[in-house]
C-alpha cells in the first residue's frame, strides 16, 4: 500500500502507468462516446413532451454530471498537494481545470441551447442554471491564476490554495443559490420530472455519462502527462525520452 | 528591547493600517462617494419611477456594497508588496494569521463599516421603506465582513503576479455571490415584514467560517505569492 | 433506427438545428479536451529537442541561456 | 555554531544554472560579501537564504538565531514619516522606543527629517531610513542586498563600520555589493561569477 | 536613423500597448468576465424574474459597462508613470496630443470595442428584446469610446499621486452620467419600437467632441501629474 | 554654443535652499559630474534641467539641439522584452533598426537575453536595458541621473569609457553619481553639497 503512493509520488513512474493506461482506455472511451450519441439520436424514441429537442439530454446531463465531480477531484488533489506536499497531485489538480471548465461550458451551451425549444428562451436565473455559471467562474479562476504565475510550482500551490477555498463554497453557493431561486419566485419552470425517465431512455443515458467519465478520466491522464513532462524538463529520464522520440 | 507581544503587534499593525488610510482622505472618504454616485447613477440608467426603484433598492444597495468592496480588496497587501513591507512581515516572528487578521480588519473598518453606517441615507434616496433599513445596516455590517475577509483571500494570492491584471474580480466574484443573497434577501423579509433574523444569523454564521478559515487562506497565499 | 430517411434526421420535426448545434458543439469541444495536451506535448518536445542540439552544437557557448517566457 | 549554513544549494533559472552544489557556513564574527556580475545569482541566493524563495531550488538552508533582511526594496512606506516607520515597522521585531528611533534617524543622517512623509525625501534619504534598522537590530545576523544602492560616499564608510562593529560584537553580516569593501576587518568572499562557486 | 513620422509613432504605441495588454491574458479577458459575473450579481441581488429583468436590461447593462470601464481606466497610464516611461513620453519630440489618443485608442481596443461585441449574449441572458440588441451595440460602440476618452482625462489628472487608484472614479463618475443616460436612452426607444437613431446621434456628437477637447485636456494633466 | 544653459536657478523644497543663483553652461565635449551627498539637490537639479519640473523654482534653463534623459526610474516595462523595449520606446527619437538593437543589446551585456520578459532579468540586468538607449543615441546632450546604479564594476568601466567617447565627439553628458569617475577625460565637478554652489 504504501509503496503505492510512494510510486504515484515518482513522476517517471506516473508518466509511464499512465500512458499504459491511456493505451486501452482512449479507445473504449471514444467507442463508448460515439455508441452513446449515435444510440442516443439516432435509436431513441422521441419524448412525449418535449419532442426530438430531448435527445440533447445525452450530452448535457453526462457534461453537467462530470463538471461537478471535477471540481471535488480538483478540490481533493488540491487538498493532497498542500497537505502532503506531494507534487503529482498538485499536477492532477492544474489539469483537471481546463477540463472542467471545458465540460461546463458544454453544459451551459446545451442547456441553453434545449431552452429555446422548450421553455422559448435561451436563459433562465434558475438556481441550478446559476450556480453552474459561478461553477464556470471558478473554474476560470483557476485556470487563469496558474497561467498568471511564472513560477509554475508557486502555480501549482496557488492553485491548490483557491480549489480548497471554493470548495468550501461550493456547498454554500449550491444551497443558496438553490435557496434564493425558492425564495423569490415560483418556479416557472420546471425541469422534466425525472422520475418518470423510461429505460429505453435511461440506459443510453447512463452510457454517455459513463463516457463522459472515461472522457474525464482520459483527458486529465493526457494533460498530467505533457505537464509532468514540463516540469521535469531538467531530468535526465525526460531527456532521454526526448532524445528517444527524436 | 524586547519583542513585542502578539496582540501589541497585531495593534501596531491595524494602527499603520489606519494611518495610511487617513492619509490618503480620498481612501476613507472614497467608498462613500462610489456608494452615493453608483446610486445615483441606478434612477439614471433604469429610469426614476420610485415604486420599481423601492422594490429593487435592497438588491441595489447591496450590489453596490459588493462593488466597491471589490474596488478596494485589491489594495488591501498591494501596496506593501510593492515596497518591500510584505517580505519583512513574512519573516516576522508573529503569527501570519493574525498580522493578515489586523490587515483585513483596517480594510473592513474603513469601507465596510463606514459604508453600513451611511447606509440609512442612501436607503432613504432610493426609497427604501423604512422597515428595512435596522436590516440593510445589520446585513451590511456582517456580510462586508465577510467580503472583506474573502476579498483578502483573493488579494493575497493575486498580489505578486505581473501579469494578473484585475484577476482578483474574477477570483473572488463567485465567492461573494452568496453574501449578496443573504444580505439583500435579509432586507427584502424585513421590508414585507417577515423576520430578517434568520439571514443574519447564516450571515453570522458565514462570518465566523470566514474569521476561521479567510486568514490561513491569505496567509497561505502571500507566502506563495512572494515567490510568483 | 428511429427516423425513416436522411431528411427526418436532419430536421427532427423542426428540432433537428437545436439538436445538431448542440452536438456538434459537443463533438468540437471534446476534440478540443482531448487534442489540447497531444498539442502541448508535441510542442514540448520540439522545443526541448531544439534546446538539447542547441546545448549539443555549441558547448559552454554562454548565449545558450535564451531563456523562454515560460 | 554556524548562525546560517547553506548545504549543497542548486538553482537555474530561465534556463541557465547559476549556481550548483553551493554549500557554505556563516559563523559569528564573519563579514561575507557575495560577488558576481550583474545577473550572476546574487539577490536568487539570498532569497533563499532568507527563506523568502521557497520553490524551484534545490539543496538545505539552515538558520540559528533571529536574521535581519534588507531586500532590492526598501520597505520603506512613503506616507508614513521615517519615525512611523520606523516604529510600526511590521517586522515585528522588537519595539523601539522612540529615543532609539530618533538617534537611530540621526545616525543615518536624517537628523531632522525625522517627521518629513517619506515620499519627500531624496532617493538616497529614502533608503537610509529602512538602514537606520540596522541600528537598531539586535539580530545576530544580517543579510543585506545590495545596501549601498543610493547611499553617497560619507554613507557607504559609515556603513561599513558598522558591518565591521557588528562582527566585531559576535554578530555576522552577509552582503551582496557591486563596490569593493573597504574596511579594516577581514572580509570573506563568495564569488558566484564561475556560476559554480563554493 | 531618423526620427519616426508622428503616424507611424503612434501605430508605434498602439502597438506596444496592444502587446502589453495582451501580455496579461487575464487583461483582455477580463472586462468580459467582469460583464458577465456582474450580469449574474443582478438577477441574485435583485430577483431573478424574467419580465421585470428585461424591464431593466438596458440600464443595467449599461451601468455594468460603465463600472467595467471605470475600473479599468486608472491603468491607462498607471504602469508607464511607475516605471519612468512617462517622462520619456512628455520629453518626446512627438505631439503629445496623438500619443495620448494611441494610448486611449489601445485601451477603448480591449475594454470598450470587445464589450460592445459581447454585449448580445449578455442581453440574451437578462431577456432583452431583440428588438433592443442592434441599437445596444450600437450605442455601446459608441460610448465606450467617449467613457475611455473621459476616464483618460482622470487617469491623467491621478496618475502622480501616491494613491490616486480611487479617486479616479470620483474625477470622472459626474462625465460619465450624460453617457450613460444617453446610452440606455438608445436601447430603451429602440425596444418599444421608436427610432434609436437620435439618441445614437447625440452620442455621435459627445464622441467628436470627446476625441477633440479630452486628449488636450489628457495631456496637459500628464505635464502636471510628473510635477506632482 | 552651450548645449545646455542654466541662469539664476534657485530652488527651495521642503523649507530648505537647495540651491541658490546656480548658473552655468555645458559645452560640447564637456564631461559633468554632479556631486553632493544624499539630499544635496541632484535630482530635483537635473529635473528642472530635463523640463520636467516646470514649478517652484526660479531662474531659467535653455537647452539647444536633443536631449537624452535616463533618470532614477528605469523605463523599461517588465512585460516587453529587451528587444521590444527599445524598439517600441516611447521617446520618438528614432527608428532603431532591429540590427542597431541587438548590437546595443550586446553591448550593454544582454547577449542572449533579447527575448527574455524583462521582468525575469536582475536589478541590474533591468537598468542596462534602458542604458542600453545610449549607445542608439543621436542626441549631444545627455542628462543621467546616477546612471551605475545596480550595474557591476566591469559595467562601470564600459559605461565610462563611452562617456568620454561621447564628449571627445562633440557631445556633452551630465551626470549624477556617488562614485568618483575614472575616466581619462577631464570632468567638470558641479558641487551642490555646499547647499549654494557655482
Ligand atoms: C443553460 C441552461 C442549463 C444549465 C446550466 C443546466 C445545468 C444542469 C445541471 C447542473 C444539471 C444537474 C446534473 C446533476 O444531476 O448533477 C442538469 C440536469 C438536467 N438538465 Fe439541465 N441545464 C440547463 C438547461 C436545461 C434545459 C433547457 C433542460 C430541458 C428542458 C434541461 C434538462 C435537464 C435534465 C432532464 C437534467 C437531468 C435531470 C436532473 O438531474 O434533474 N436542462 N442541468
Ligand atoms: N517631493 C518632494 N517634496 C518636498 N521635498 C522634496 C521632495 N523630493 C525631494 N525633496 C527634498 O529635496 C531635497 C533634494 O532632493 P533630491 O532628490 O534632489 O536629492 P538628491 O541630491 O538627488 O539626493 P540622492 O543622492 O539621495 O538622490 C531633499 O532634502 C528632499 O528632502
Ligand atoms: N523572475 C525571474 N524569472 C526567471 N529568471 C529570473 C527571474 N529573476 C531573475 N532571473 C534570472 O536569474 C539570474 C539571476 O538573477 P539575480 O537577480 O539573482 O541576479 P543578481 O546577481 O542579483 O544580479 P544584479 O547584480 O543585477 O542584482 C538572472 O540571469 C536573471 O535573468
Ligand atoms: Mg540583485
Ligand atoms: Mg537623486
Amino acid at each position: 500500500m504504501w509503496s503505492f503512493f510512494h510510486k504515484l509520488g515518482s513522476p517517471p513512474w506516473l508518466y509511464g502507468i499512465a500512458g499504459t493506461i491511456l493505451r486501452y482506455l482512449l479507445p473504449v472511451t471514444l467507442l463508448a462516446l460515439v455508441a452513446g450519441m449515435v444510440w442516443g439520436v439516432l435509436f431513441t424514441a422521441p419524448d412525449f413532451r418535449q419532442g426530438n429537442s430531448y435527445r440533447i439530454i445525452y450530452i448535457h446531463v453526462p457534461a453537467a454530471v462530470v463538471a461537478l465531480a471535477g471540481y471535488y477531484v480538483m478540490a481533493i488533489a488540491g487538498a493532497v498537494s498542500l497537505i502532503w506536499k506531494m507534487k503529482m497531485a498538485d499536477i492532477a489538480m492544474k489539469s483537471c481545470a481546463p477540463i472542467g471548465a471545458a465540460l461546463t461550458f458544454v453544459a451551459l451551451v446545451t442547456g441553453a441551447i434545449w431552452g429555446k425549444p422548450t421553455w422559448g428562451t435561451w436563459w433562465v436565473w434558475d438556481a441550478r442554471i446559476t450556480s453552474m455559471l459561478i461553477l464556470l467562474f471558478l473554474y476560470l479562476g483557476v485556470v487563469a491564476l496558474y497561467e498568471a504565475y511564472d513560477n509554475k510550482e508557486a502555480a501549482g500551490k496557488a492553485c491548490a490554495v483557491l480549489s480548497l477555498v471554493g470548495t468550501v463554497n461550493i456547498p454554500i453557493i449550491y444551497k443558496s443559490v438553490d435557496w434564493w431561486y425558492s425564495l423569490h419566485q415560483p418556479a416557472s419552470i420546471k425541469f422534466t420530472g425525472e422520475s418518470s425517465i423510461d429505460p429505453s431512455m435511461l440506459y443510453p443515458l447512463l452510457l454517455m455519462i459513463t463516457a463522459f467519465y472515461l472522457l474525464f478520466t482520459c483527458a486529465l491522464l493526457m494533460n498530467m502527462r505533457a505537464e509532468i513532462l514540463q516540469r521535469e524538463r531538467r531530468t535526465k529520464w525526460v531527456r532521454k525520452l526526448v532524445e528517444e522520440s527524436a | 528591547m524586547n519583542a513585542p507581544s502578539t496582540p501589541q503587534f497585531c495593534l501596531r499593525l491595524l494602527r499603520r493600517q489606519l494611518v495610511l488610510a487617513i492619509r490618503r482622505p480620498i481612501e476613507i472618504g472614497n467608498p462613500l462617494l462610489f456608494f452615493a454616485m453608483v446610486v445615483a447613477l441606478f434612477p439614471l440608467g433604469l429610469g426614476p419611477a420610485p415604486d420599481k426603484l423601492a422594490d429593487f433598492a435592497p438588491g441595489i444597495l447591496w450590489i453596490i456594497a459588493l462593488l466597491s468592496n471589490l474596488l478596494t480588496s485589491d489594495s488591501v497587501f498591494r501596496s506593501d508588496y510593492d515596497d518591500g513591507s510584505l517580505e519583512q512581515l513574512l519573516l516576522s516572528p508573529q503569527p501570519l494569521y493574525l498580522s493578515v487578521l489586523s490587515y483585513i480588519g483596517a480594510h473592513w473598518l474603513v469601507t465596510g463599516l463606514l459604508l453600513a453606517l451611511v447606509s440609512p441615507l442612501f436607503a432613504v434616496m432610493l426609497n427604501l421603506p423604512a422597515a428595512g433599513i435596522a436590516a440593510l445596516f445589520a446585513s451590511l455590517l456582517l456580510g462586508t465582513a465577510v467580503l472583506s475577509l474573502v476579498g483578502g483571500i483573493g488579494a493575497a494570492l493575486t498580489v505578486g503576479l505581473k501579469r494578473g491584471g484585475m484577476l482578483i474580480s474574477l477570483l473572488i466574484l463567485p465567492l461573494y455571490m452568496p453574501v449578496l443573497i443573504f444580505g439583500s434577501a435579509a432586507v427584502k423579509a424585513a421590508v414585507i415584514g417577515a423576520p430578517a433574523a434568520p439571514y443574519l444569523a447564516i450571515l453570522g454564521a458565514m462570518l465566523s467560517l470566514a474569521i476561521a478559515l479567510a486568514p490561513v487562506a491569505a496567509a497561505a497565499g502571500l507566502r506563495i505569492s512572494v515567490d510568483a | 433506427m428511429y427516423f425513416d430517411s436522411l431528411q427526418a434526421v436532419l430536421y427532427m420535426d423542426g428540432h433537428g438545428p437545436y439538436v445538431w448545434a448542440a452536438y456538434i458543439i459537443t463533438v468540437a469541444v471534446i476534440l478540443l479536451i482531448l487534442w489540447a495536451p497531444v498539442g502541448r506535448k508535441t510542442r514540448f518536445i520540439q522545443q526541448l529537442q531544439g534546446e538539447l542540439r542547441r546545448a549539443a552544437g555549441a558547448p559552454n557557448n554562454k548565449g545558450d541561456s535564451n531563456a523562454s517566457g515560460s | 555554531m554556524p548562525l546560517l549554513a547553506a548545504d549543497n544549494l542548486s538553482l537555474e533559472r530561465g534556463g541557465r544554472q547559476l549556481f550548483r552544489d553551493l554549500s557554505f557556513k556563516v559563523f559569528p564574527g564573519q563579514l561575507v560579501q557575495i560577488e558576481g556580475a550583474n545577473g550572476a545569482g546574487k539577490t536568487s541566493l539570498i532569497r533563499i537564504l532568507a527563506g523568502l524563495s521557497r520553490y524551484g531550488y534545490e539543496g538545505r538552508v539552515s538558520r540559528s538565531g533571529a536574521m535581519l533582511y534588507l531586500g532590492h526594496h526598501s520597505a520603506v512606506k512613503a506616507l508614513l514619516t521615517p519615525r512611523e516607520n520606523l516604529a510600526w515597522h511590521v517586522s515585528g521585531e522588537a519595539d523601539f522606543s522612540d529615543r532609539d528611533i530618533e538617534h537611530a534617524l540621526a545616525r543615518v543622517g536624517l537628523y531632522g527629517y525625522e517627521d518629513v512623509p517619506s515620499h519627500a525625501l531624496s532617493a538616497g534619504q529614502h533608503r537610509r531610513v529602512n538602514l537606520a534598522r540596522l541600528y537598531l537590530s539586535q539580530s545576530p545576523l544580517w543579510i543585506l542586498d545590495e545596501p549601498y544602492t543610493a547611499i553617497d560616499v560619507t554613507g557607504v564608510g559609515e556603513l561599513e563600520t558598522l558591518f565591521a562593529q557588528h562582527a566585531r560584537a559576535g554578530g555576522a553580516v552577509l552582503l551582496t555589493s557591486h563596490q569593493a569593501m573597504a574596511v579594516d576587518y577581514p572580509v570573506s568572499r563568495l564569488d558566484l561569477t564561475a556560476g559554480i562557486a563554493s
